[in-house]
């Protein structure tokens, strides 16, 4: 019952951002609501053979939002602890 | 270990990913649940029925014991249940076809009788699995495989309101909700009420969510979220319809 | 309270359904899902006025689906739980039941057979004899009790919950509105007391422990994805059945070894059968009887070697052949004659029975 | 082995015929004999006419229904036409003989047609109420299916609670057995 | 002639005294509705379709074509009618066991597709043919065969507000009230609305008829007429529910 | 707007659910009732489509119950009215087909067969033949045509619709999720065009003139008070079926007169045993081929004397022996030794039909 | 389909007021009904057996109450023509 | 009289194997020939391998499944492992070469084993788009049951209103087909 998956992590100024292209089936769900509007599909294919999803490092606020979304659990957000509390 | 998909502690991990299509709706109801189900503490007591419809392919969904039974007998399933041993937390997880159309009488009656279940429908406006026919809840003008050239609200009626017919057979103890899977957290919120609403051995609680069906609406994700935030939430107002309160007596 | 209504044994008197509820309290049966239907109805009001004497519970639900589909649910709960129907209810009652069949979760329903088909008659008859052993979609794989006396409604309703809970069956007592409605003496007792065990119930969903914690989940379906796994799962449906078949088979017989003809029938007509049976062999006619008991299964070697030895049976029954189908399907290849007595929805008298058996053996 | 008796009592809803039939197999019954007795019925729960079978034996009974009673009982117009059927060479047909109208339909197969002036005897001597009784009455007698003492017993133990407040129903029931019986007594 | 007995034109004499118990009040409804198509004048077009249930003992009560289905299935058999041939006046008569318990899932989609037809449904508290079950609308407290200490409305909840329900999920065009045998002038009226709805093509409409049944209540006259009208009226509320008005577009 | 969808003769390919929605225009077919199941669905879909154009009607139901009820209505009021389904829809469907059998209502019923029990699979099996021949309380008054090429699909939903209404029994098209599913070629044609008369539909409900004035209201119920009631009826009933019987009963056969072995088989499984039997005939096996087109009633006579000519059947079918079952009681008495060849659930390819044959006759 | 009903009629002050036997159940639903309060159990039997209907012709006012809520049409009222009329 | 020819395509939910199969069929059909074509279909709408059934002789077909195809072709890792039963000693197996650790499921019993680089042929020559029709042309090759240009003419039919808004797509779909044949031509 121990299952993991395999996650492609990309760094972000204010989180890791992690996607696992084991889980995404290219809905493109995350994509639409990304408030940012930075993420769009990659060439690392997804479960379903279909394109997975990536970021823009630079534009992503780590907002969660997309993790929220994806009716997959396939992306992973993690803020980075905010600077005054290191 | 490195970083690990961010799913409920419910959720069963070696059945992932999971049978529903791209971009479904019932995923993200799911993960709702599944999360309620994890602040509620309740996994060892839940017992989770799921129908026949695409809410089939949740029947090995969570690490919590769950019987797949037939279409639109869900809530009968779980009522038995319930019954039998008042300890467990009954969940009926369904369709609208399966809950508005072949399994009606039972959602009605269940109400009527304010079973201690809790009932979770997932409204995708027409019927899923057997690939996209018209539903009570299909939109006027929706084209769907036995209303290819939309439906037509003269010769059908318009789209049933579930949540609002509950509400009006429940009395004291019922919770009636209807969230929308493009407003996840509050959702979840509504079914943790729903589900301590039977904890607390309050009475029938139902929320219905407004979900997505890329496949058999043939929509790409913009005009996914697009239906479900725009155009469903015309005829399905979002938000609690009947929370627990006083009993009130009579005549009403 | 009391937890036993029935202690030690003791001579009644009352009707057939008033029997059924006390033979489901006796089996320790826990909770009652039923809904009205003549002729059964009397078995839900025997049962209502009892339960809360006595712990047992009881749900009166919106149709037959749902008296059906709860009933399993109290079963996946670790509740013995039962039903009753009849005519029309009975055929909606094939919907759950042949869930029960796919996955196998025991569970008993009385049948008090009413006049078919459609709503016809709320009396009686024998035509729900095919629905009840054969099912909807499916094979059939269930029990069949025909019960012919108040003693064996007792005695047969307390052993539909063993065989259920033993072989995982669904088990039906199939009686009809006369056995329902008549009133005759029976002995009722404890089965306990009598030393018959009496299986417990355990739970398929919510045992203890957390669900992939300190066990692995419950998880029950009954949709395949593909033809084969069908196949496989129903293979062995069928083994167990082919095993369980000669454990439970039960009939009832006398006179078949010197006969040149046997009165076949089953339930209330055998009645019937037997006394005029035994009234013609004490005139010294050749006559045997023969009651299958179990309809589903068969008891097959018993009938095929009364077929055999007598060469010919009367096969009388209120349907249109329902039993003499099942019977011709059993006894395929023997050398017998079946002659049919078919009065489909109304009572067959012994004296109607002496009648034909005299005009057949000449 | 004697052959169990067998009895039809039929009339119109109100009149109490299964009142009749269920007393006296329970008096059977109590008796150590066998009784078995079944009621006809059908989708309206009043309006019909009502028919009791019952058939009282040493051994167990064989079928609940028969073709030829050994007494018939109609107390009604209808339930005259619907019970003809039951008489045979063998039958006691007993009716009220305050039913007008009927003497085409009495059967004529019967070994004995036995008019009773029940309805009358109960208005006049007794009360209305017990009509039912004196037909049980009747019955017992003409059967012989449980000794008098019998029957009223399980009266008592049917109705006992109410003679407790009334003692005099108690009087008025047991009465009517014996009219009953003294109804037929001479005619059989 | 001499003096004949004030029956509505469209009942069959040759049927008459009707097989329904001393004091029962489907009589009642069944006069009531005779008389609203005999003002309607619409004996010729009318089909009337009769449940199991007393319903039934209606299946030869008019000089209307008459068909008597299966208990609970007389909403889809009318149905069926009106649909094949829209010229029909489809009425549909049923007890409240067959319309809120068993037929419940045809009644909720009947009227949320807004069929053309009229349901006529009658509310004696209890299953009257089969000898007095427990209902839907079982009164609080009310004995019962299957009640017999009393509904308690803790285990089963309280009596179904059908018309409540109905009106709930029709939209405009929809006709719903609830009447009773104690008010004949009312519900007549009622009923002659309810079919006038349908005969100007309106939509769904439906008529809950309070009504009498002293068999299985064991009531003499007195105890009769105060629980149609005294105990009755605690639960269900007599009047006009749902009047056919303008199209409420969306979201309502 | 055109009347009909097809003029004249044309060679199609589609899928069988197409060839069903054609058929049905063709025989025009005035409204269908429907709820969705697989593997039927495109029945509605392609009905749906074509509805408008043709001046058809249409209603989407609540559930089976509903699509069955209101067909019976559509029956009433004089139209042509028919409805499809599956499985545990197939068994729902049982309760309204009791009533139309109890009251002789004409109606086309499509069945296209998926694995069972219970929901088991949306795919294909041939094990609603026990359910949809004998029916649910009550006698199997019906008539069940088991069709196996796309031609026959068309052939006989015309046809089924002028036996519905000819006799007045519920009829049934049964086919399966393989015939449901898949392409092949057929010729489509307009029946009167080809001479085939379509009767018309009479309304039951509904006609002409005031009732009670102008002529007798028409009451029908389904209800009887006394058992004996219910018995004339139906004894009527059983003369008018034996009566239609021979005149309904339909089979192809080749090879029984001359052969050791007769594979029996119907439906879609027929399609394998023909071409086998075809290709082991060419190589000088000594085999026949019997596949009832009816499977109620049952072509009994040529049954028969293929079973005395023959010796041994072969019953390959898509079941736990269901069709086996019907031939049994068919056959009864006749020497001939019946040897399964059941496969529930899933298909039989022609090879294995040949590897079989081939074992069986050493 | 001609069927004729014989009637009991008695004449009071206001109208003229007609029982039917063979309509009658017995039910008893009339009698409470009657504003008047002048209705009584009659030694005419019913269809069923059990007693008739009758009215104290003095005080009946022919308000057609007890025709209205008779469940069998068992009871027929008629209003005498207002004497202005005559 | 030949036998029907049978054929497997199985691939992924997106792979186009069924439109590969109907078109083919349909193909067959207008040239006259026999023609039987059914797809797998489950509870999952999406998600599940896609499996087609083909058939194409000259007589109507048989049993509409069969347990060996004369060519199975298999598009993906599952199918690979889905398809493997199907293969025989008259089988030939085709799959794509691009296809990564399925050696030990590729069928040892088949008559002929024929990885082609479908895929990198539509990405890198074509389009991906027309990978399925790449494979259309391998297996009309390989098997016979049609002349390339009917096979060309069904497309016509299907896409033809798309063909006419951009007739680069034709060009696309028809050179797809011709090196569809090219890849198995050479090999068989
Ligand atoms: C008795 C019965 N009728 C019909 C079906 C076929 N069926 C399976 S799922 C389904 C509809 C599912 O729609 P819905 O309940 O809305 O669920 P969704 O797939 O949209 O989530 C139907 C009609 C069935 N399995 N059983
Ligand atoms: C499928 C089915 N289930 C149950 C019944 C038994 N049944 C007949 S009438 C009835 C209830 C009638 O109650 P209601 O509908 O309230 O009508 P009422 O008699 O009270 O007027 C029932 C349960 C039946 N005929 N068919
Ligand atoms: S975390 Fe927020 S900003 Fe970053 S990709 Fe996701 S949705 Fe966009
Ligand atoms: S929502 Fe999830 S599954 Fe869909 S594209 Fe984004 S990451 Fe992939
Ligand atoms: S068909 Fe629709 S509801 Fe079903 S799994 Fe796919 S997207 Fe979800
Ligand atoms: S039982 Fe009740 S509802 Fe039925 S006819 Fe009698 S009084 Fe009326
Ligand atoms: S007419 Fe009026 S006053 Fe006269 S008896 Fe009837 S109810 Fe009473
Ligand atoms: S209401 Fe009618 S049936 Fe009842 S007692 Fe009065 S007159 Fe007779
Ligand atoms: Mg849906
Ligand atoms: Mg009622």
């Amino acid at each position: 019952m121990t299952q993991t998956f395999n996650g492609r992590t990309i760094e972000g100024d204010k989180g890791f951002w992690t996607i696992f292209p084991g889980l995404c089936k290219g809905c493109g769900l995350c994509i639409q609501k990304c408030p940012k509007k930075c993420m769009s599909w990659s060439d690392v294919l997804g479960v379903y053979g279909t394109p997975s999803v990536e970021i823009n490092s630079e534009e992503c606020i780590a907002c969660g939002t997309c993790q929220t979304f994806c009716p997959d659990t396939a992306i992973a957000v993690e803020r980075k602890k905010k600077e005054k509390k290191q | 270990m490195s970083v690990q998909p961010a799913m409920p502690k419910s959720w069963r991990l070696d059945t992932k990913p999971h049978k529903f299509c791209p971009g479904c709706g019932h995923g993200l109801v799911l993960k709702a649940l599944g999360q309620a189900i994890d602040e509620l503490g309740i996994q060892d007591r839940a017992v989770f029925g799921c129908d026949i419809g695409c809410s089939l392919l949740s029947w090995d969904f969570f690490n919590v014991d769950t019987i797949q039974t037939h279409h639109g007998r869900t809530t009968p399933v779980v009522t038995g249940m319930k019954r039998a041993n008042p300890n467990l937390i009954g969940i009926a997880y369904m369709g609208d076809g399966g809950g508005y159309a072949i399994g009606s009488q039972h959602l009605v009656n269940a109400a009527a009788r304010n079973e201690r279940i809790t009932v979770i429908l997932v409204n995708n406006t027409q019927y899923g699995m057997t690939g996209g026919q018209m539903a009570p809840t299909t939109m006027p003008g929706q084209k769907t495989e036995t209303s290819p050239y939309g439906r037509d609200p003269e010769k059908t009626g318009y789209p049933t309101q579930g949540p609002e017919m509950v509400a009006a057979i429940t009395k004291e103890g019922a919770y009636v909700a209807r969230g929308t899977v493009a407003n996840l957290r509050q959702l979840k919120g509504f079914i943790k009420k729903a589900l301590e609403n039977q904890i607390n051995g309050g009475g029938f609680s139902f929320v219905e969510a407004l979900s997505t069906c890329p496949t058999n609406w043939r929509t790409n994700a913009e005009e996914t979220w697009n239906f479900v935030e725009k155009e469903m939430t015309k005829y399905f107002k979002v938000g609690e319809i009947k929370v627990p309160g006083p009993r009130q007596e009579e005549g009403n | 309270m009391a937890d036993k209504p029935i202690q030690g044994e003791k001579r009644v008197f009352m009707t057939g359904n008033e029997v059924v509820a006390y033979a489901a309290m006796a089996a320790k049966a826990e909770i009652m899902y039923g809904y009205p239907i003549t002729p059964q109805n009397e078995i839900m009001h025997y049962w209502t006025r009892m339960a809360p004497k006595y712990n047992r519970e009881f749900l009166q639900t919106e149709d037959e689906l749902s008296a059906g589909f709860t009933t399993l649910g109290g079963v996946l709960a670790g509740r013995k739980a039962f039903t009753a129907t009849a005519g029309p209810g009975n055929t909606l009652m094939q919907e759950p039941m042949s869930m029960a069949e796919a996955m196998r979760l025991p569970s008993v329903v009385v049948v008090q057979q009413r006049g078919g088909p459609s709503t016809a008659t709320v009396i009686y008859s024998q035509q729900e004899v095919t629905m009840t052993t054969l099912g909807g979609n499916g094979e059939g794989l269930r029990v069949v009790y025909s019960t012919s006396t108040h003693q064996e409604l007792f005695d047969y309703t307390i052993k539909a919950f063993n065989t259920a809970w033993k072989y995982r069956f669904p088990t039906f007592v199939l009686g009809d509105g006369y056995q329902a409605k008549m009133r005759e003496s029976l002995t009722m007792y404890d089965p306990e007391e009598r030393g018959i065990e009496l299986l417990p119930a355990q739970p398929y969903m919510g045992k203890p422990g957390t669900p992939g914690v300190d066990r692995p989940p419950s998880q029950y379906r009954n949709t395949y994805n593909v033809e084969e796994e069908l196949y496989e799962v129903l293979q062995g449906y069928f083994e167990d059945y082919a095993k369980m078949a000669p454990e439970v088979a039960e009939y009832e017989s006398f006179g078949v070894d010197d006969s040149d003809l046997v009165v076949v029938s089953h339930g209330v007509v055998a009645r019937a059968c037997k006394e005029a049976v035994k009234e013609l062999r004490e005139a010294g006619v050749k006559v045997g009887y023969f009651r299958p008991i179990t309809l589903r299964p068969l008891p097959e070697k018993q009938l095929r070697e009364a077929a055999e030895k007598s060469g010919r049976f009367l096969v009388a029954e209120s349907a249109q052949g329902q039993l003499d189908r099942l019977l011709k399907e059993a006894l395929f290849g023997a050398k017998v004659e079946m002659i049919p007595m078919y009065k489909p929805g109304v009572g067959i008298t012994s004296e109607e029975v002496a009648a034909r058996v005299k005009s057949v053996m000449g | 082995m004697a052959k169990a008796v067998k009895i039809i009592l039929a009339g119109e809803g109100g009149q109490g015929v299964q009142s009749v039939a269920e007393i006296i197999a329970e008096a059977a019954n109590e008796q150590g004999r066998e009784a078995l007795y079944i009621p006809n019925f059908g989708v309206e729960q009043r309006g019909g006419v009502s028919v009791a079978y019952l058939q009282i034996g040493d051994e167990p009974i064989g079928a609940p229904k028969f073709l030829t009673g050994d007494i018939v009982v109609a107390l009604s117009d209808r339930a005259v036409h619907r019970t003809r059927q039951y008489a045979g060479p063998e039958t006691v047909f007993v009716y009220d003989s305050g039913i007008e109208g009927v003497e085409d339909a009495i059967p004529t197969n019967a070994k004995k047609v036995l008019p009773i002036p029940a309805i009358e005897v109960a208005k006049n001597e007794l009360h209305p109420r017990v009509f039912n009784i004196i037909i049980m009455g009747a019955v017992i007698k003409a059967t012989g299916v449980v000794p008098e003492q019998r029957a009223k017993d399980a009266i008592e133990k049917k109705l006992g609670y109410k003679f407790e407040k009334n003692p005099k129903l108690r009087e008025l029931n047991f009465k009517a057995i014996d009219r009953g019986a003294e109804l037929v007594a001479g005619a059989l």
